[in-house]
């Protein structure tokens, strides 16, 4: 049972660093800002869902897997703030100009 | 394999603290500082410093980036004048130079260092149980350098006393830095409703926490402190005037408490700062207690600067300092590419 | 090489390019980043001392780890107070310039 | 979990603080009895800052339906991370960036933020503007249904919200 859940874990791990290279490739080959926040934002969201996702069942009780999923949970609430803010900015510096 | 992370990361740092200060653009300088920043705690975590990893994350990192890039925002104007001052080839040859020999000498200096090396760690474990907090760092911070953190406290206070200091006459007892006027309605604000009572959970959970594990008040407040930033930037709430006696009390409280249970220890104890005996649990929590309202307030005011605009005379609200951030009008219509 | 020697020969560069810095660039910001960067070697290095004095059952010596979160926070209350002089020199004199030359309105 | 629309502060107050304890039982892990304790002050602090800055006035949630919204939810994070890997691996990404429109229905206030920055996390969107009727999308392919696409998110969402005054 133990080698189904390690092997789960690198499985899913290995996904989501996929994602974090695929968000790092967008953001250098992506044209503009804000072509770029959505590589940032949407790669990296589902890069830490799926860490998170792969090291849930390596942590020892509900409340540590809890807060694995909280860390994730709040991740998400700043990217998703974080890039409409950042994409606003650029929006009124292009139209002010 | 963990050698190799080590090694990574060590040439990581080198690089990036290389690129911020050679980089021509004094943003990307202080962007690449607080990437650096970031990284150190990365170092920290390697060198078995979790709480100075902590500390790291939050003031190196955080709030003095946030201090800099502040400023970068302010000294924009300045910056071509500054570079055309930009020291010669000469000036610069001999920079590389002294520079490259400090770095030697102290390599050296590392590599000839004692055996075995000389350590605290013992007489700390040895003596830990007397004061009956179980994290060593906290231990070594409120009991047997307490004289240190005590100093550190009031070398913070001088601190905010010095930038307030510098206020022109005219705005003293006046509020700091411009007044914050975010759309009421945009995603900042949205943040600056939700995100504080749950920084505030956090906050408290780590100065609750550094008695027996890596945290503490320094990290504790500076979570907090930002959560105060978030709400001021938001323009939910307005920087405080640096006159109001509540503001005072509450900056000097820590130190004065922490005063006072010295005075106690020197009549109680026999020493200034003593613990009696079966005491030392307690009086650091008081002195925590204590020193928590006032590393907050500190931190963030730090932060905001010196006065600069007069208590009475609020902009009406709405208005952006943030002279960048003008509104424009919202053509109609469907796509646009 | 242990990791402690790894990051106390880091620790030293880390050092030398603050201080290249702190001469090269004109631009008193600049200098404090620079500074700051230098402060932060210094910082390492005394960790890397730390762990060097692991001991009694700790991964580090912990009165020197104290003494760094101490140092950090005012390496903060240090570069606030920085800024805030930086800010207050321009206001006064419009320019960020460290040359000598006489000082000009205010 | 559904709060009274209106005469039910207290309710929402209750459900608040609740879930600050729980999550600071979340962050502590520990049950020793001193931390609950402060645990229990923590949440009482937390909560008077959350009626300060968001006023239960302001409409509340039906955390049932919010739940119920997850798994989409969770789906279409897939997908947008997927669309973006693929579009960032591609030898040419093939990109139809531009703004949109959306005509949106809900008021100005918590409630289209939280669906503001549910949008910002889906496949292709991220919010970038907005007047009090619609919101400015930036779209990795204006090629795509992007309206349509929304429209339907925002049904979904808006049945998680009560009604609220709409007053801005």
């Amino acid at each position: 049972m133990s080698v189904v859940l390690d092997v789960f874990s690198i499985v899913a791990i290995v996904a989501g660093l996929v994602f974090f290279l695929a968000g790092t490739v967008g953001l250098l080959r992506f044209p503009d800002a804000y072509t770029r926040l959505h590589a940032l934002t949407k790669a990296d969201n589902l890069g830490v869902a799926l860490v998170v996702t792969g090291l849930l069942p390596q942590m020892d009780g509900v409340l540590a897997a809890l807060k694995l999923v909280l860390v994730w949970l709040l991740v998400m609430l700043s990217s998703g703030a974080v890039s409409q803010l950042i994409a606003r900015s650029v929006r009124r510096r292009e139209c002010s100009e | 394999m963990t050698a190799i992370v080590s090694l990574v990361v060590a040439l990581l740092l080198l690089w990036l603290a290389l690129w911020t200060v050679v980089a021509r653009d004094a943003f990307v300088a202080v962007a690449g500082f607080v990437v650096y920043g970031l990284l150190l705690s990365l170092v920290w975590v390697r060198l078995a410093g979790i709480d100075v990893a902590l500390t790291e994350a939050a003031i190196g990192g955080g709030l003095t980036g946030a201090l800099l890039l502040g400023a970068v925002g302010r000294l924009r104007g300045t910056e071509a004048a500054a570079w055309s001052e930009r020291s010669g080839a000469c000036t610069r040859a001999f920079a590389v130079l002294l520079s490259v020999s400090v770095a030697t000498v102290l390599a050296l200096c590392v590599l000839t260092l004692p055996e075995p090396p000389p350590t605290l760690a013992p007489q700390a474990a040895e003596n830990l149980a007397a004061t009956g907090v179980g994290n060593p760092i906290t231990g070594v911070l409120l009991a047997f350098r307490a004289l240190d953190t005590l100093l550190e406290a009031v070398v913070l206070v001088i601190a905010l006393i010095g930038v307030w200091s510098l206020a022109p006459d005219r705005f003293w007892g006046g509020r700091p830095g411009p007044r914050y006027g975010a759309d009421p309605d945009g995603i900042l604000t949205y943040l600056a409703r939700v995100l504080p009572p749950i920084g505030i959970v956090v906050g408290l959970y780590l100065f609750w926490a550094g008695a027996d594990h890596p945290g503490g008040k320094f990290q504790s407040a500076t979570i907090l402190a930002a959560m105060w930033m978030l709400v001021q930037m938001a323009g939910l709430s307005d920087a405080p005037r640096i006159d109001s006696r509540w503001l005072r009390a509450g900056i000097v409280v820590g130190p004065l408490v922490f005063v006072a249970v010295g005075v106690l220890g020197a009549w109680q104890a026999g020493a200034f700062l003593g613990y009696p005996d079966g005491w030392a649990k307690p009086m650091i929590v008081v002195i925590e207690l204590a020193l928590l309202p006032t590393l907050v307030l500190v931190l963030a005011l730090l932060l905001n600067g010196a006065p600069a605009r007069s208590a009475d005379s609020p902009p009406a609200p709405g208005e952006t300092s943030l002279s960048a951030r003008s509104t424009r009008p919202m053509p109609a219509g469907g796509t646009r590419q | 090489m242990t990791v402690e020697t790894l990051f106390a020969l880091c620790a030293c560069a880390l050092v030398g390019i603050g201080l290249y810095g702190l001469i090269v660039q004109p631009h008193p910001l600049r200098k404090l980043v620079a500074f700051n960067i230098m402060g932060s070697g210094v910082f390492v290095l005394f960790g890397a001392l730390a762990m060097r004095g692991a001991a009694a059952g700790m991964a580090a010596d912990p009165v020197p780890q104290a003494l760094l979160i101490t140092a950090i926070v005012v390496a903060f209350a240090a570069t606030a107070v920085t800024v805030a002089l930086l800010l207050r020199l321009i206001e006064s004199t419009a320019t960020a310039s460290l040359a000598d030359e006489p000082p000009s309105g205010d | 979990m559904t709060g009274a629309p209106e005469g039910g502060t207290t309710r929402i107050l209750a459900v608040r603080a609740l879930l600050y304890f729980a999550l600071w039982i979340v962050v502590d892990q520990s049950a020793k009895p001193a931390n609950l304790v402060f645990g229990l002050l923590t949440s009482a602090v937390a909560t008077w800052a959350s009626v300060k800055l968001l006023p239960p006035a302001s409409g509340g949630v039906r955390l049932g339906q919010l739940l119920l919204l997850l798994p989409r939810f969770l789906w279409q994070s897939l997908v947008a991370g997927t669309d973006v890997a693929r579009r960032a691996f591609a030898p040419q990404p093939r990109l139809q960036p531009g703004f949109v429109d959306y005509p949106v229905g809900l008021p100005r206030g918590a409630g289209r933020n939280a669906f503001e920055l549910i949008a910002s996390l889906m496949p292709g969107t991220v919010a970038s503007d907005g007047t009090p009727e619609m919101i400015e999308f930036h779209c990795l392919d204006t090629g795509q249904a992007v309206v349509e696409q929304l429209a339907v998110e925002e049904r979904a969402y808006a049945r998680a919200l009560q009604p609220e005054p709409r007053d801005g």
